[in-house]
């Protein structure tokens, strides 16, 4: 087993499956010759050619439309975005074709594409560079969504999300990129899109994040702890579509939730979590469910940021309410 | 070369035959027999009676809205019979010749605009993608199929499809330069028929023509008369020869007349004179193939009539089927969105199901 | 006072503030010469000349990313997007420069521009000429969206929105668009966006709807009426910012919410409103918040739409279960 | 017109000056002062001074993420200058000579950089839009605000950047083809620095010129030494004056190259040679400016050290202050999103400064 981050992570990934499937091919801007803003695509190019690995001129909408077009012709199209906030002008696409085209044809065509991407936020970097999309994609039928929080996880579902017949959108918290060293096995294991894990077991609130947040709840959480509340984190792993089940079992035992998200709070994924758990739990609630979301502003340049994401003691102030509600 | 006369900036248009079936050009009349020539006729005459009877139905209220192609039958059936059998096509969504030409069923293309998305549901080996109702995007599809036959060392060319109003996007410039950038062997064709809805083709872009966005992405282009079977069989078969070759894309430009309405739910006088209609209906692609076909002796009147009843009868079976086919599923709106449906899929679904049968 | 439906409202409104004010201008695919495809600017060409009210090139990001430009030097642009499904080659510009502008330049640009667009379904039009945009652009910080259900909303919003100092983006129910005609005053008036309406009075449960859907959910009150249950029925009208405080009011006093929408259930409106209730009315609830919404699917081509519009039954029987449970 | 002898598809690069400051063509040289070339030349001073500061500062810790302009002074100042003082300016995001000559502080640009949004909150007066992160997103701003010039029968010319990488965009060729349609008197310029991040210019198109992508939107376009200041402001001027007098919109490819790093967080040896980038140290458009003005006896190496020496130090002290405005206060996240701030996000903050008051 070799010790990786995050972004190692997704690099022996790509390694992996481009050495095993030939029709994975992996592009978009500075992917090939500089491997990548972050380091994501590095060395791969030299191993596996200009072929399969390669810069793209700056055009997301060709990116990923063209990527339509190669799994349409039988490959495995992995396209990177070179931030979350550059993904917009490819938003047509993506609506209007990688969602829609194996309904459109009746099952004809399906896309077996991937859509990776650094995403989110709290690395101080200029305007644009710290979007959340849960919301902005997870609303759109026909794509899922996931998002890693550890190296381990990053490896497990990329190799699903590569794999998988459908399109996958394979967010990758950029603040954790490099935060953090984990062992991952060389080998091949794929993590199943569409299930969550509970990280912590607890008693007294259900507390659902993903990507990087989840390492601030934890920490919340052990705040918590301190003061005899037992909350249980949840990593919800795919944003859409959303492990119900697991959440709603959770809430049935603790009687309480909170969602946790870095996205704007209004029509953002806690509305959705809240939802869910109205419809699923209802009866066992003794609290109102909460979020603890991004204010409904833009995302603030570095000097301002800090108000914006979220650390653990604001967690805990709001997963506190909550418990003691 | 052709490109090399007829290219972006050298303001002449591509012929081989004139408005009455005269060829201008002898030299340049592709290899194709007569029957070869004549085949593809029927297959314009066949989309033409498809089209007037998909309006004859719309104004009776059987069909929903339909796009029109009749005047641009030549653009379409003469550049997509210059692909090969693993070639792929794909359309904009007025592209009915073409359809017809690479064995998409006329039951798939009524039952589409009948409202039925089994209507896009092609066999399998038929290359043909579904129509893209977003303007333009599908170009950027062709280019990644187009790449995807360089990266797996294959010889298929893709041939692509969209109107003049579509040169004005952001979509349609980004294929034209990735395609430039990857040699991707991918042909774009231009059905410029003069009209994006209302807007005239001058309002769309101050360029003269619309073949010199070509030079943009530093690619070949070539501006052919559209409703000249041969010029735009001939400006194709280049531009395929050239992309099977190694050579990269090109960008045609074929220079039509959409005769009809945008769709049916279009008034094309509100923002045209009849005289411009006219002076366009002279220049009709299959009237100058069937003078041509006739002047060669393999074609008369007579053929011709039976014919346009053959074809007329046949589509309006076809429609029939189509009509008969009903409304669809409700399984089919919820199982085709993933390989496998997800649970909360299948469980709208059943709910929506249990409603069914509780209010009946 | 003049009959008008709903499209000839908005043809008159614009005419209206074309005529009284000469910094407003109106442009789009087929706005100019032809009017509309819906005929929204039918004679304002004519009347205001070509360089008020005039025909753009076929490029929705150009379309809304000059209405910036514009609104930076003094003009108050009014873009159509000729089908809300088309807005998707514009989301860079509206969430990145149109949301955005003020903020990020602490006041110095403001944008008082309006995009307007035929928004829904049911109409038996072609893929992508049904969407539902409530939450892709409800999500969005900085950005205002309205929604009315009758000419007489018609008027008095799109002149709110003209006159906003801020962008609005105003959404016309298309299948609404001619169904029924109003009196619609000649002169000038405002409703405040912001504002939802209680359009019925009732006691048992509160539902919540907006746009074309109203008229349908206003049709299943009248049918659970008749079984004893008194539905009170309110009209969002805006759909971002929303109106907390009339919807909690309502909950406070009926104990029971249904959220009625068009777009697709997951991470839609839907869930936001119930969150909102959760958040506000939480003690009060006597059932589950629920939502009747559309289901997580490409809104079907024709003679598949009718399973995915909902119809006054449809909606009676969600209702129903809420105000029975 | 300069257009017509350096236009797209000329292959011909206009320069005045050459890389040690003769002027080669002496008919085309602007009429200028003297002192007034020596003041553009200043500004080029002050903005590599400003660059280096802030490139120190950013080693230091201190300053954020940095886009430096180095080597491209020429390019930015030159057409800045040929500018009215009523016209706009619309930055992509390199562009501190054109800011700094039309007005924008030092201390706005640092702030900016520094991660606080009053960076971007010009004075009144000043006519230029913020830094533009999303690429070429910023040119139909430029064409909306030509077009609205144009509307109100006002004067006003609209100067925008864009880089190369971004004409490979869609927003580019949009906003090019938007601008021919409506005459909008806009002047494009393509800081062709050769790379977008890691990407080399001959990756983002096979077109042979950048300039030549105007040939698409149908307008002119003139391809001119980036590095060459006179050759800049002769290029920009007479776009300007054709856009002022109804003649509508030009691009000018600026032919330069960046001699720093995309910005600080990019490593550009892993992507170019380094004989590469000494090739064009040679061409550095400070240096040859400063030749030319010291052989025309306005200017000595001993003014020109002095003169670094006040910028570095002004840049410094300006950045002094930037730094000490510290943190962006609460309420400043809140209270720009809207005129009127609603009462959702009122709430918010209050609630947030709830938070803070409890937690203290
Ligand atoms: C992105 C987008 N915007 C707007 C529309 C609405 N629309 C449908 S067809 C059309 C005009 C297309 O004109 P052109 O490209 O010339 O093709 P033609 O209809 O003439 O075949 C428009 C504006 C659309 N389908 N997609
Ligand atoms: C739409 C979009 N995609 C990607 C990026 C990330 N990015 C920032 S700068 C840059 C390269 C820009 O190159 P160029 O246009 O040549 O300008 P230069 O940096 O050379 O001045 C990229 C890809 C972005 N800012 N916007
Ligand atoms: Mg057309
Ligand atoms: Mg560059």
């Amino acid at each position: 087993m070799a010790v990786m981050n995050l972004i190692s992570a997704v690099n022996h990934t790509l390694d992996l499956e481009l050495g095993r499937d030939e029709s994975v091919v992996v592009f978009g801007e500075d992917v090939g010759l500089e491997g990548g803003v972050f380091r994501a695509t590095v060395g791969l190019q030299q191993k596996y050619g200009e072929k399969r690995v390669f810069d793209t001129p700056l055009a997301e909408s060709a990116i990923i439309g063209t990527a339509v077009g190669m799994a349409i012709n039988g490959l495995r199209p992995v396209a990177e975005i070179q931030f979350s906030g550059f993904i917009y002008p490819a938003y047509n696409q993506i609506i209007s074709h990688v969602a829609r085209m194996r309904n459109r044809t009746r099952g004809r065509l399906s896309l077996p594409m991937v859509i990776r991407m650094p995403h989110g936020g709290g690395i101080k970097a200029l305007e644009h560079h710290s979007e959340s999309l849960d919301t902005l994609l997870g609303h759109i039928p026909g794509l899922k969504v996931v998002t890693p929080s550890t190296p381990y996880d990053a490896k497990g579902l990329l190799l699903s999300a590569i794999r998988d017949e459908d399109p996958v959108i394979f967010l990758e918290p950029s603040k954790i990129y490099r935060a953090f060293r984990q062992e991952v096995p060389e080998e091949d294991y794929t993590i199943p899109i569409g299930k969550a894990k509970v990280l912590r077991e607890g008693t007294d609130v259900t507390v659902v994040s993903w990507g990087a947040y989840v390492h601030e709840v934890l920490k919340a959480a052990e705040l918590l702890a301190e003061e005899g509340i037992s909350a249980e984190v949840i990593d919800l792993r795919t944003i859409s579509p959303i492990d119900r089940d697991a959440i709603l079992e959770s809430v049935k035992k603790t009687g309480r939730f909170v969602a946790v998200h870095e996205a704007a709070k209004s029509f953002g994924p806690g509305a959705e979590l809240i939802a869910l758990v109205n419809e699923g739990a209802f009866l066992y609630l003794e609290a109102p469910p909460a979020r603890i979301a991004g204010f409904d502003v833009t995302i603030p340049i570095p000097r301002g940021e800090h108000h914006y994401f979220l650390d653990a003691q604001r967690m805990a102030y709001g997963i506190r309410k909550v418990a003691n509600y | 070369m052709l490109v090399e006369q007829y290219g972006p900036l050298h303001g002449n248009m591509f012929q081989i035959m004139d408005e009455n079936g005269i060829i201008l050009r002898p030299d340049l009349v592709p290899e194709l027999s007569d029957q070869e020539w004549l085949e593809l006729y029927k297959v314009m005459v066949k989309t033409r009676c498809a089209d007037d009877n998909a309006l004859k139905l719309q104004r009776q209220g059987r069909m929903l809205t339909y796009a029109p192609n009749t005047g641009q039958e030549a653009a379409q059936v003469g550049s997509a019979a210059a692909m090969a059998e693993k070639d792929w096509l794909v359309p904009a969504f007025r592209e009915l010749g073409a359809w017809l030409l690479r064995g998409v069923d006329l039951e798939k293309v009524y039952l589409y605009w009948y409202g039925n998305e089994f209507g896009s549901q092609f066999p399998e080996h038929v290359r043909v993608l579904p129509i893209a109702v977003p303007i333009a995007s599908q170009l950027q599809h062709a280019v990644g199929i187009a790449m995807a036959s360089n990266i797996k060392g294959e010889k298929d060319v893709t041939v692509a499809y969209v109107g003049d109003g579509g040169t004005s996007t952001g979509d349609f410039n980004e294929a034209l330069n990735f395609a430039g950038v990857f040699n991707a062997p991918v042909v774009f064709i231009i059905q410029n028929n003069q009209y994006a809805i209302s807007v005239a083709r001058q309002k769309q872009t101050r360029a003269e023509t619309l073949v010199q966005k070509a030079v943009a992405a530093g690619i070949p282009g070539i501006l052919a008369d559209g409703n000249d079977l041969m010029a735009m069989y001939a400006a194709t078969k280049e531009a395929v020869e050239r992309a099977r070759s190694g050579g990269g894309p090109t960008l045609i430009e074929a220079y039509t007349y959409r005769l009809g309405a945008h769709t049916t739910s279009d008034d094309p006088t509100k923002y045209r004179q009849d005289e411009e209609v006219e002076q366009w209906q002279v220049k009709d692609p299959i009237r100058r193939m069937k003078a041509y076909l006739t002047k060669r002796g393999v074609w008369s009147e007579g053929d011709d009539l039976s014919l346009i009843e053959q074809y007329s009868q046949e589509a309006l079976e076809v429609f029939r089927k189509v009509e008969a086919s009903g409304e669809t599923r409700l399984e089919d709106i919820f199982h085709y969105h993933f390989q496998e449906t997800p649970a909360h899929l299948t469980e709208q679904y059943e709910e929506y199901v249990q409603y069914l049968k509780e209010v009946e």
